[in-house]
């Protein structure tokens, strides 16, 4: 089994984009026939996933339908009962490996609470993000490179919080405690980008520029977003897959998706008979979310 | 940011260095309450004497009351004018039954207070890590509590028993047909020196006198050991089939729950009787002696000995007890220890009387050899040569009412044996302080 | 009673016997006693057993007089004249254990040879156990021919089996051995032993081969017994133990497993609760000495109320502040610890207090030859029991206990559905509190009261509730029932202190494995 | 390489908190000394003989709280096992200390006293080589560093954390007591080690052998403290404050926590060693009472009286908590537990940041413009 220390070293350029036709199927993460199960409730039921490097999937779905516990198992948070979860294109078998050594492997993680480091500053928060080697003596001993210093900075000015950068994160807002998780994550350079709602609490601004990053980082990162807000997803997403109860309920583009009738079923609890409403032409765009209700028509 | 809190943290070593060191200079006696009423009264200077014992901490149970009755003895001394004249003040300090703390005390004592004679101490730890600051700044140190001997300090007069002055009879007597005639002897203590050492001696005396190997059985329980349960039905076990006796060196609190064992698996005092060395009046106060009604205890006083020096010593203790409102106070009863404290400290102001002057050199001279009519009835004298009292050894059974019934004495008060002869290592030592270049715990003078 | 004018012969020795009896020398009460026991007169028992249970008075004139048990009468022995002096002023006779043991084996005489057969059966069940004195072995073996009553009967075989396994007579021993066979009693373990094993050159000690094969399946007989006794003792003195760890620890469950209040000062409330057992029973003593039996029963609500009340202002003075942070918390109630301890020893002073177990409590029953469980303990035991269902009804069952785990699960959700968060805070720590003063009621009849009753629990009484399971009552009990019985079985083969030791090592090592204790809570919750 | 030594030394303090360090360090190390040898007994600037041991003993104190300190204050780990390794660097040292007593023991024996009356005829294998006082020193740092690696690897290995580690820790100093206690155990049982003679040929008792003790103390505590503020002032001390508030977090980063703990439980370990190793001399005895649990909790509350999360509190804490008990134990025997038991209250109450924490408050309202000094400002709330 290959260690985390030597995949992360070989000198990457930031982009993997010959790696992964193992098997002539060319995946990033393939989660294979995973199941979790607390106690008897099934978080994830026999799932099969497979994402494409590079690619910015979203996943969407009903609370307790298995989102965040996918995430657990990919990121090494929650070891699955059964199946197995692969990585790129060696299809490495994540299931011996540590959290801090999935995340060696080029794993990135942003939670759905924004959970960074209170007391330290802005820049630590970072800087200690970075990547680079993660070892006690190497943190005792070595400085930031000045090469490193270079990307903190310009990872500052994009999450907009130069002004705030010697401040504690205590005094941050929400949304900034977000976008600082996100350049933290950013900062770390991380083959594989799971974020998880990246935009709860966040005003209309800040959701649209995240959006805007999120799809400025596909191609050279493989991203898979959770979302709840329909618009966000809508506006960034090219492939959605949603989950119901633990497994794949349907998965293609946006529109496919929206009106497949299983979905709205799931959604709505019953399918939608016919209304008198002028509306009733137009596919139901009325779906449950706790984001606030006017963005929804907008 | 922080540059202040240099400053502050300058500020706090450098008071404290000079709070601390003129701080104590002139620290108020402790003891205000006692020394204020008759200050005006001396002539000059007052006399400083250091009280050393536990007031908190495991110890406290047996120390307070030694305190109490060095403050008693102090006052009635005072009363008679104090000594060359001049009044003696006791200065109070609480080790907490912590051992480097006892060591801190003494030094300070002697040191700072400039105390003449210390009197203090219980635990044989708490003597031994005392011991080299008052060797170092020969001080004088009067210990009250029985022991395990092998020590002989040319600082320290022991008032309290040597081996030879309470095992060994006590190991006759239970041999002897009158205590039961035991063939099987259970060592039992708790795991701490004067256990170990006593039970030592007591195994080469048993030797001696031909007692097999396999009738002698030895336990330790830890330190505030409360689940005796196991080993009094191992007591029972090894008893069965001839006469057995147990020799009990449980310390303190320990003592409670083994003789409430022992009571409820059915050992009576008349099948299994106990012979314990730390158990007195004082313990049993605190105990519901119901179960202990029987067994026996090897002192050098009991307060049911009927003489009048006893019957003195008695009346005034009670009558301090109820003036200082004591904590039940009469229900207050005296055992050996307190005994020895009260002998301590009048042996030590009649050497001053005798020596002229508190200087620690001259008194230790004076102090060898003085006699003083103790509440045991006997007059005690302070061997001249090796710092110990002569004492007469007192075997008691205890009886309903927490008192002692006395079974058998010796006639007379007998010499102490710091250096055992039944111990291989310390068979042919001396303990000869007569001439200050023979060292107390050698074969041959040391400077 | 004996009429008064008798006749030189056996009232003039008895005459001689009391007269020694009054002297007060030991050697002459010895054998007074050794004289009245061989005397035929049914008076001589009464004597006796009014000796040993102390109520023989000798008045001034010399006269030895007899009071009666409730100590009301007070007559003369010989001519049963009622005498008028008081009983507290008449000196009595010296009671060692010399004169104890002169009068065990003369009132064993006079019981063996009285008519009443419950008294012979009672005498020679005595003498069974340990043995007869040599004097006697005679006279037994006639009153053993003679016995009508059978239990008795075998008891007597038994008391001179101790006599004849030694005797040279082949026939003696062979009687001896099969008597005690039968009966596979304990105490001739040793003997059996000594028999069956090789004496110093090798050769058997018991020549006779029939003998020495009827000795060995005694011995294993015997051993067998004993087998069962030693894991009965083992199991039963490690329920014993453990109850008085569930008592300690049960109080702790509550304030530290649900409420997460790290409380440093739990011992001190045992010994809160020992203390106003105390002062209870001094008080019952003092007033109501006739229903003293009881005080226990008064001393259990009044310990409850106690601590509870100590501890709901503890919580409303200082905890309070402090939830949320567990670390300050254990300072703040280390600080708490050390001076209830110092007002206790300056109000009470620093010695131990006495508290006597009422009558019915002290004793033992025997539950298998040779395993005798206390009173005190079987109390304990059932104390804990109750306390725990008590406990267990409360939470589970009651509204209050409703509010008590709302609060501890989620305070902000309890406090947005109307439940008064701050009074169930000081009423949940007041009863943990409580319950710790229950314990110590119950260890007051264990071990002795003093002011450091407290310090010698608090590691136990948390490892118990860490390994039993943070917030799971039925974890601590289980907890406690697991370390009390391994300290028991580990403490024959290694002795108490390495027994300590080595549980405290599998308890450290089984942190390890189970990080959140017997009974965590699983699923997402547990994290 | 110079500008980077600067850069260093300017991350650790700034210039005036150097400035303060230097006088602290002056009169510790040099005013007091100076003061006891060279003054008149009776002049007013006197220390007298008795006040240098202890202050010495004050020092190592302060040694403890600091390591303590680095655990709690900045990883967040209570333990209250600093105890085991004090005694065990106590006991090396002691070990060395009864070897040097030679013959001059009560019995005239090679072997230590306590070993002639158990009868013991030859030197157990663990007392070998403790001739020497550099291996003496050595095995004090060594042996807690080892005990405090394996101890700790498991115990975090197996993810425990917050009061159950505080709890088994306790429950291993219990266990280690109990041990020390038996005579069999080969350390004096209950007595200790004492008696001590002479150390490096210098015999005990001499005023100057005292004051080299005491300062050799301050040099320890000064090296503990400036290594203590280099960690923290690293990644890796940053790395540890992330620990103690996002444990999850740190990992997902890529940063093992086990390492990290690992790293900070084994340094204070073997800090507390050395502090243990400088106290047996100076105070002449070890012995098992020093592993009891609440000695344990004392150092915890040393260092939350001085300002948990600021070494040079924890510092002062323990110098100004044991002052209080040797004073107080004094002037008024009968009280001085209620008013310590108090002051425990009080800090945790309306001190929670301690004594020097607070006045960092204090002179941070007075001088509102924070300093450039990047140490990060340790908050006491952690997440309930």
């Amino acid at each position: 089994m290959q260690t985390a220390e030597n995949i992360h070293s070989q000198p990457t350029v930031g982009v993997h984009s010959d790696r992964g036709d193992h098997q002539g199927v060319s995946t990033m993460v393939w989660l294979d026939d995973v199941t979790v199960s607390f106690n008897g409730f099934k978080a994830l039921d026999r799932l099969d996933l497979r994402i494409e490097p590079g690619e910015l999937r979203c996943v969407i779905g009903p609370n307790g339908a298995g989102k965040t516990t996918m995430m657990d198992v990919i990121s090494g948070k929650t070891r699955p009962h059964s199946g197995k979860v692969y990585l790129s294109r060696e299809a490495i078998d994540l299931a011996g490996y540590r959290e801090d050594q999935i995340a060696m492997l080029g794993i990135g993680r942003k939670f759905q609470r924004p959970t960074v480091f209170e007391d330290l500053t802005v820049l630590e928060n970072l800087e200690l993000a970075c990547r680079g080697r993660k070892g006690v003596w190497h943190s005792l001993f070595a400085g930031m490179s000045g090469e490193q210093r270079d990307k903190v900075t310009a990872i500052v000015e994009r999450i907009n919080l130069s002004s705030q950068r010697h401040d504690s994160c205590r005094q941050l807002s929400h949304g900034q405690k977000q976008w600082l998780e996100i350049g933290m994550l950013l900062a770390q350079e991380p083959n594989v980008l799971l974020v998880d709602e990246p935009i709860a609490g966040m005003t209309h601004g800040e959701a649209a520029r995240t959006a805007e990053l999120l799809d400025s980082l596909a191609g050279a990162h493989t991203v898979i977003v959770v979302e709840h807000d329909m618009d966000f997803v809508h506006s960034i997403a090219r492939k959605v897959t949603v989950l119901h109860q633990g497994r794949v309920l349907a998965e293609g583009r946006m529109d496919e998706v929206q009106s497949d009738p299983k979905v709205i079923e799931v959604y709505l609890g019953t399918a939608p008979e016919p209304s008198s409403s002028a509306s009733d032409q137009r596919p139901i765009s009325r779906w449950y979310q706790n984001g606030d209700l006017d963005s929804m028509t907008a | 940011m922080k540059q202040y809190i240099w400053l502050i943290i300058a500020a706090e070593l450098l008071v404290g260095c000079g709070q601390k060191s003129d701080d104590i200079e002139s620290s108020p006696t402790s003891a205000k309450a006692i020394g204020e009423a008759t200050r005006a009264a001396s002539a000059d200077r007052p006399i400083k004497v250091g009280i050393l014992h536990s007031l908190s901490g495991t110890m406290a149970i047996s120390e307070t009351s030694l305190k109490d009755v060095a403050l008693m003895t102090i006052e009635e001394i005072n009363a008679r004018g104090g000594v060359l004249g001049r009044r003696i003040e006791p200065l109070v300090v609480d080790p907490a039954s912590d051992w480097p703390l006892f060591a801190e005390k003494a030094r300070q004592l002697l040191a700072e207070e400039e105390v003449a004679v210390v009197f203090g101490c219980w635990t044989s730890v708490s003597r031994k890590s005392v011991l080299p600051v008052f060797e170092e700044l020969d001080g004088l140190l009067f210990y009250p509590v029985q022991y395990e001997g092998e020590e002989s300090s040319f600082n320290v007069f022991y008032t309290g028993a040597a081996p030879n002055q309470q095992a060994i009879p006590a190991l006759e007597y239970l041999m002897s047909p009158a205590g039961g005639a035991a063939q099987r002897f259970v060592l039992l203590g708790t795991d701490y020196v004067y256990p170990r050492t006593t039970n030592k001696i007591l195994r080469y005396f048993l030797a001696a006198k031909g007692v097999p190997e396999k009738n002698i059985m030895e336990q330790y329980t830890p330190f505030g050991h409360a689940d005796y349960q196991t080993i009094v039905a191992q007591i029972k076990k090894f008893a069965v089939g001839a006469p057995t006796a147990v020799i009990s060196t449980i310390n303190g609190d320990s003592n409670v729950p083994f003789y409430k064992e022992l009571a409820s698996q059915g050992v009576k005092a008349t099948d299994i009787p106990v012979m314990a060395f730390s158990v007195g009046e004082e313990e049993l106060r605190g105990i519901d002696t119901t179960p202990l009604v029987g067994h026996l205890a090897a002192w050098n006083y009991f307060m049911s000995m009927d003489n009048p020096a006893n019957k003195d010593f008695i009346a005034k203790w009670k009558e301090y007890a109820r003036v200082k409102q004591l904590p039940h106070a009469d229900k207050r009863v005296t055992n050996d220890p307190m005994e020895a404290t009260y002998i301590g400290i009048h042996m030590w102001a009649q050497a001053a009387e005798q020596a002229g002057t508190t200087a620690v050199s001259a008194v230790r001279q004076a102090v060898a050899g003085q006699v003083f009519r103790a509440p045991s009835g006997f007059d005690i004298k302070m061997d001249e040569r090796n710092h110990h009292l002569h004492k007469p050894v007192v075997i008691g059974e205890i009886q309903e009412n927490g008192q002692f019934q006395v079974v058998s004495a010796t006639d007379a008060p007998i010499r102490a044996d710091p250096w055992s002869p039944y111990v291989p290592a310390s068979k042919e030592k001396v303990a000869n302080w007569t001439y200050p270049w023979v060292c107390g715990n050698c074969t041959e003078p040391k400077f | 009673m004996v009429s008064p004018d008798q006749p030189g012969g056996p009232g003039a020795s008895l005459q001689a016997a009391l007269a020694q009896l009054a002297s007060g020398d030991m050697a002459a009460i010895k054998s007074a006693i050794v004289a009245i026991g061989e005397l035929e007169d049914p008076v001589a028992l009464t004597v006796l057993e009014a000796l040993r249970e102390r109520r023989l008075r000798v008045a001034a004139t010399g006269q030895v007089l007899i009071a009666s048990s409730d100590g009301a009468t007070l007559r003369e022995v010989i001519s049963g004249r009622s005498a008028s002096e008081d009983l507290e002023s008449l000196g009595e006779i010296a009671m060692t254990n010399t004169v104890r043991r002169a009068l065990r084996a003369s009132v064993a005489r006079l019981q063996i040879a009285s008519p009443d057969s419950a008294v012979r059966r009672r005498a020679a069940a005595v003498l069974a156990k340990n043995g007869p004195p040599a004097a006697l072995v005679e006279f037994l073996r006639a009153a053993h021919d003679s016995e009508s009553d059978p239990a008795t009967r075998v008891n007597l075989a038994l008391a001179l089996a101790h006599h004849d396994l030694s005797s040279e007579d082949r026939e003696r021993r062979l009687a001896a051995i099969r008597s005690i066979a039968r009966a596979e009693v304990r105490t001739f373990k040793p003997q059996l032993e000594a028999m069956v094993g090789r004496g110093e050159g090798g050769e058997y000690s018991e020549s006779d081969d029939e003998i020495r094969e009827l000795a060995l399946s005694a011995l294993s007989a015997v051993e067998r017994n004993e087998l069962a006794g030693r894991i009965v003792r083992d199991l039963v003195y490690g329920l014993s133990l453990a109850s008085v760890l569930v008592l300690a620890a049960l109080g702790l469950a509550i304030t530290f497993g649900l409420m997460g209040v790290i409380n440093m000062a739990h011992g001190e409330m045992l010994m809160l609760g020992a203390y106003t057992t105390y002062l209870v029973q001094s008080e019952f003593a003092g007033r109501v000495p006739d229903w003293y039996a009881y005080y226990l029963v008064a001393a259990l609500p009044a310990a409850f109320g106690v601590c509870f009340a100590t501890g709901a202002v503890l919580e409303r003075a200082v905890i309070r502040y402090l939830y949320g942070r567990p670390l300050e918390t254990l300072l703040a109630t280390w600080g708490l610890a050390l001076l209830l301890i110092q007002s206790v020893r300056s109000l009470f002073g620093a010695h131990n207090v006495t508290v006597p177990s009422p009558a019915w409590l002290s004793g033992g029953y025997t539950l298998v030859e040779g395993v005798i469980l206390p009173y005190a303990r079987v109390a304990a035991i059932a104390l804990a029991a109750l306390i725990t269902i008590f406990i267990a009804a409360l939470l589970y069952r009651s509204r209050l206990g409703l509010h008590i785990r709302a609060v501890t699960e989620n305070r902000a959700m309890a406090q947005a559905m109307g439940i008064r968060t701050a009074r169930v805070d000081t009423v949940t720590f007041g009863l943990g509190s409580a319950v710790a003063g229950l314990g110590g009621v119950a260890l007051s009849q264990i071990g002795n009261v003093g002011p450091e009753l407290g310090q010698g629990y608090i590691v136990d009484s948390f490892l118990v509730v860490v390994v039993g399971g943070v917030g799971n009552l039925l974890g601590t009990v289980a907890a406690a029932l697991g370390l009390g019985i391994v300290n028991k079985l580990l403490e024959p083969a290694t002795g108490a202190v390495l027994g300590k030791i080595c549980v405290l090592v599998v308890v450290i090592l089984f942190i390890q494995r189970r990080p959140k204790g017997l009974f965590a809570l699983q699923g997402r919750a547990g994290q | 390489m110079q500008s980077r030594a600067k850069k260093l030394l300017l991350e650790m303090h700034t210039p005036r908190q150097w400035l303060a360090l230097a006088a602290v360090a002056g009169i510790v190390l040099v005013a007091v000394p100076v003061l006891n040898l060279a003054t008149t007994p009776t002049s007013a600037l006197r220390v007298s003989d008795h006040l240098i041991p202890l202050f010495g003993k004050f020092l190592c104190f302060a040694l403890v709280a600091v390591a303590v300190d680095l655990l709690w204050g900045f990883a967040g780990i209570l333990s209250l096992g600093y105890t085991v390794f004090f005694a065990c660097g106590g006991y090396t040292m002691g070990m060395y200390l009864m070897r040097a007593i030679g013959r001059d023991g009560v019995y005239r024996n090679e072997l230590p006293d306590f070993m002639v009356f158990l009868d013991w005829h030859e030197l157990p294998w663990y007392w070998r080589g403790f001739d020497s006082l550099g291996f003496a020193i050595a095995m004090a740092l060594l042996v807690p560093g080892i005990i405090a690696l394996v101890f700790g690897y498991f115990a975090f290995r197996s993810r425990i954390r917050g009061v159950y580690f505080s709890i088994i820790t306790q429950a291993f100093t219990y266990a280690s007591m109990l041990l020390f206690f038996r005579n069999e155990t080969g350390f004096g049982g209950n007595n200790g080690l004492t008696d001590f003679k002479r150390i490096a040929g210098l015999p005990l008792h001499e005023q100057s052998t005292k004051v080299s003790l005491y300062i050799a103390s301050g040099f320890a505590l000064l090296l503990g403290y400036l290594l203590c503020r280099y960690v923290v002032c690293s990644k890796l001390g940053r790395v540890l404050v992330a620990l103690r508030d996002q444990e999850l977090r740190v990992m997902f980063a890529g940063y093992s926590p086990l390492k990290f703990k690992l790293f900070a439980w084994t340094l204070s370990a073997i800090l507390c060693g050395l502090a243990g190793a400088l106290y047996v001399p100076q105070v002449g005895i070890i012995n098992p009472n020093e592993l009891a649990p609440s000695k344990g909790i004392e150092m915890a509350v040393w260092v939350a009286v001085g300002g948990r999360g600021t070494l040079a509190g924890a510092a002062v804490g323990a110098v100004a908590v044991n002052g209080a008990k040797s004073w107080l134990t004094a002037a008024h025997p009968e009280y001085w537990l209620y008013v310590l038991g108090s002051l425990f209250i009080a800090v945790t109450l309306f001190l929670p940041r301690g004594l020097v924490g607070h006045l960092a408050v204090v002179s941070r309202r007075i001088t509102t413009w924070r300093k450039q000094c990047k140490l990060p400002r340790i908050s006491i709330h952690n997440r309930p």
